[in-house]
């Protein structure tokens, strides 16, 4: 019992620590915003600088790091780890929503959830470098490996199990697009311009890569505070119970995280890697994936993932999540 | 000045490319995009500022000289709009030669 | 294709929130904005490059079915261009079904 | 409401501020401009998107009240879109007085 | 008679000072394109970057700053001076203007001349710096209470002394519209996480909200210059006399400074938050204000109250007013 | 034959740290996004924005340097050989062109090869910054300098030998679009900025300037590779052979280096600043003499000499040409 003693002040210094971050009370802030009806907004062109900002400079780094760590056998697990669970998780998740929501709405998200989000992720990894745990630079390409997975596996089994139009998907197309993808590619590319330029690149860059860091994430997690609440009202529109949406938008995270902590504990990954790839599994995309879906599924309301990921999922993750999931790692490992 | 019908689309920024494809394929003489817009329609409204461009329409203006054309474009785009919403209007123009 | 009526709006950036609203108020079916528009006209040359966003237009496109509607529509923000200036265009387009 | 001319003019953004000032020059009671639009044409696709502002194209829509003055207008700018390429469209509406 | 002959010199440094800065020399460079009719722009969504991020670094530093200071009693007798000036100013502006302009005219440029200038206030806090002189964090709490209560009042006196529609003015829309504006909400937001992360927060973001400042600042003011100068052709083609406006233009800030001036004297208070003060008396919206009222009163033609604030008081302020104020501040103080 | 064998691995080295330079992974990342026709994108407005702060940053940085160097010899000598050259390339490319191309395309082309790419200066400053080799801050003003004459012989050119329209040249006008352009202005402007604030300023702006300026032109790069790529296709639908287009695009940077590189090795000017006049010479502007190009002789083609210039000179400069001339120089110096 003396454990869970020791467990709960703990948990809520964690806890307090990751509120009173600036990114998390920047994220509360925006939210505010919304909620209050404020005019505040980021203009989209804004935002889509924040985000290509947090893309090179997040794969910069990692390929830095990769380049002045020795390959090793935690990272092989660590990989394949990712990679297995961007094959499982929308697959059971499809199972599990199928009941819920029509086939393409089920589909849709579950690719979404099978997929990442890489603001999530960068989150926690600012939350790690802030209470000074470290993590390893694979990571971040297993991030990037993490996206375009669940787009095919959602989408062949939509093809599979949905009615009418599903055969009009182009899979050559679909590949190309989950590939090409411009996130998923700017990440790779940057991690590889990081691996090959290595330190003396690092040098050349380090104002702009890791001094301005924290606060770009600032003013974008601001833009998706407003962002995320906007979507609660798309949320209630849509056709389908909004307290069951809400639910799954909280169920899920829960066990997809509970899957990967338990694969975490058992390959006995370092804390910092561990956290970031329970946060991998327990993200949401809301970005590549419901672009994807547009695109070959538009008969999917995007009202329904983007709402559950961006407006609950998200949220959740960021404020809960990230040191709820750290709490368990450290208590177990 | 020669008689001339004038397309109009307006539809979300995820198939503005489709749509482009579309209207390429189907032979239009050209197009214009207009992107950045945000608007309100059966799917409530859509505020063209979050990230992801998902929130965000797009407008395509179309001068193509004559009905049988506007019929090609018009079938061209329409499995398009039926499957995700967006509107289009067709109407009368005289287009300048130059 | 079914005829209706094609509104166009110009306003400056600052009042489209209320014209937003008004359109709702009287029933538009939907309607599309474009923002970050310049312009010129009585009131002299509008740049939309200030940071204030007080010299910035932005135009509205509203299709809506029948007479009756336009004039409702019209009659929801006139009161808003009168006290402010901008225009509006009423044309007749056909609408695609689809 | 009043019977008027609407013209559509698309030409590349390094060109508008020649179209603005010949519009001004030949008495265009006003204009919009809508900047950041893309499009296709005979000379081939253009993005939007490079920093020197060499593949933008631009809208104008030009509201006036009488055949004449379109024509004049039209003239005014027909010599900008000889050498250089782009659409100009001429329809007619109504123009709300307020 | 060695007083004035000590004054001088020291004038001509602290002029000199401030027009060999940086930010002062990016706004005239700015006025000098668009006078000279150069086709150097700024988007506006880049301007929007700009200002956001003035915003956002200036409420945070202020924020941080508050959290490491004591509550004092000059804290209290600032803050109360601060919303007193935006109390008084716009009510004797208004009488002050009523013969000079009809009433729309002169109740929104009473309004724009009760409130404040963001922008003056961040540049005299960067001349404060380059120079070495000290301020308090309270004083961006105070500068973020001021943008307000001048739009109420404003208003109010137009519904008074207006005629005809001035009755259709909606008070909880314009509370509303008034105290969620997008920039005041910003600031204090951005004072509260800095408030609430304090020096933890601040060593994360001290390259983004310190590094860049000065920097973002000078390229603002290149657009604040263009800008500028584009609104003095506004004022030339209002019913107006331009000469009235222009003499109105130059006469309020110093009105109001002197006001101001008058006060910190007697209240004492330390000379880097008296010249604060000062500037936010002297200075006049150009953002929040003319939006709101475009919107509450549209029948103001906004090129007399625009072209009046951006286009000659806020140059005066920051090319003369600045090193002016400081001058008198030194010299009875 | 010693020379030759330390020669070739010196230029291989030169060569590979140039490729492994995160500037240039950037712009090959760039490329290959558009090549594998990759949805990364960056919008116009944000292109704006990074170009906005290369011009402002390396005209303030240039003004600070030529503030603490005194004029010297060297100075004047680079200077003029700065104009001579913007003066003679244009009129002897226009000549070479002639046959090759109708007569507007020609005078177009010789403007744009005539005048110079900041970006590739800018480019070249990094290259120098990262190996250690000095430059003089004037070069700036060099650059600046050579960026408008080109345009008047150009046009100058066209009137004498062109027919038809070329009457209707306003030779008024054009002198002020090309001498008041914003990025001419905004660069001499900056230039006098930073002269003007000195070592005082540049304190005051040094992150802001220096910290993030290789990070800026990586993300600038990231662009430019995409839309270099993008053009390549419109090189192939001109009327010309578009083997004759990337023949020339290739040979004119060479032929304007030799003559440049001939000069600065008969003035004996120091490494540094000799490789920054070569680049000058040999690279061709894809920003001020195009947008000048399409006001003043809209009947040339741009796909002509924007593509040759932005799909072929500036990647063969960027990749091959920096190192190669700087190979040159220090070969024979
Ligand atoms: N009646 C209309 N007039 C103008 N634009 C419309 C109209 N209806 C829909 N739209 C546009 O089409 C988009 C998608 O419409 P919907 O699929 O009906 O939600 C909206 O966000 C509007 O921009
Ligand atoms: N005749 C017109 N044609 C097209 N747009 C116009 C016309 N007149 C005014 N506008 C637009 O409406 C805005 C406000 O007009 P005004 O209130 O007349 O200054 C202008 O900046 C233009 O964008
Ligand atoms: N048929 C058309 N319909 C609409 N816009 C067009 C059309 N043709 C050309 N345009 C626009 O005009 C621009 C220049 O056309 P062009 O000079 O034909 O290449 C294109 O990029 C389009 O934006
Ligand atoms: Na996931
Ligand atoms: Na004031
Ligand atoms: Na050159």
């Amino acid at each position: 019992m003396s454990d869970g003693l020791e467990y709960a002040p703990m948990a809520e210094s964690l806890f307090l620590l990751n509120l009173t971050s600036p990114p998390l009370l920047f994220f509360i802030l925006g939210a505010s915003a919304a909620l209050l009806k404020s005019d505040l907004e980021i203009p989209e062109q804004v935002a889509k600088l924040l985000s290509l900002y947090l893309l090179m400079a997040i794969g910069f780094k990692g390929g830095v790091a990769l380049a002045s760590t020795p390959f090793s056998a935690g990272m092989i697990g660590g990989l394949s780890l990712a990679l297995a669970l961007a094959a499982i998780v929308p697959v059971y998740t499809f199972f599990l929503l199928k009941r819920s929501m029509p086939i393409p709405e089920a589909a849709a998200t579950a690719a979404t959830y099978g997929s990442i989000s890489a603001v999530t992720f960068v989150t926690a990894t600012s939350y790690l470098d802030a209470i000074g745990i470290e993590w390893n630079g694979y990571l971040v390409a297993a991030m990037a490996l993490m996206e375009s997975p669940a787009i095919i596996i959602g989408l062949l089994l939509f093809r599979f199990y949905g009615e009418g139009q599903s055969k009009s998907i182009n899979l050559p197309e679909l590949l190309r697009d989950a590939f090409l993808n411009g996130s998923v590619f700017l990440i790779l590319g940057s991690l590889l311009v990081g691996y090959v330029s290595g330190p003396t690149g690092k040098a050349q860059l380090s104002t702009f890569v890791e001094g301005l860091f924290t606060g770009v994430l600032c003013l974008f997690l601001l833009d998706m505070g407003i962002v995320a609440m906007r979507r609660i009202s798309a949320i209630r529109r849509t056709a389908i119970s909004p307290v069951a949406l809400v639910s799954w938008a909280l169920i899920l995270p829960v066990i997809n995280a509970s899957l990967a902590l338990t694969a975490v504990l058992v390959l006995n990954l370092p804390v910092g890697d561990a956290l970031l790839i329970t946060v991998l599994a327990a993200s949401a995309s809301y970005i590549a994936v419901p672009a994807a879906m547009r695109l070959a599924l538009p008969e999917a309301n995007p009202g329904v993932y983007l709402g559950m990921s961006l407006a609950v999922t998200f949220p959740f993750n960021l404020l809960i999540g990230i040191p709820l999931y750290h709490q368990i790692i450290e208590l177990f490992s | 000045m020669k008689a001339c019908k004038r397309l109009e689309i307006v539809i979300e920024k995820p198939l503005a490319k489709k749509v482009a494809a579309a209207l390429i394929e189907a032979g239009a003489p050209g197009f214009t995009q207009i992107d950045q817009a945000s608007g309100m329609g059966d799917r409530g409204r859509r505020h063209a500022d979050d990230p992801t461009g998902s929130s965000t329409n797009c407008v395509f203006i179309v001068a193509c000289e004559t009905e049988q054309e506007v019929v090609k474009l018009v079938e061209s785009i329409r499995p398009i709009l039926t499957r995700t919403g967006g509107i289009c209007l067709v109407s009368d123009a005289y287009w300048v030669r130059h």
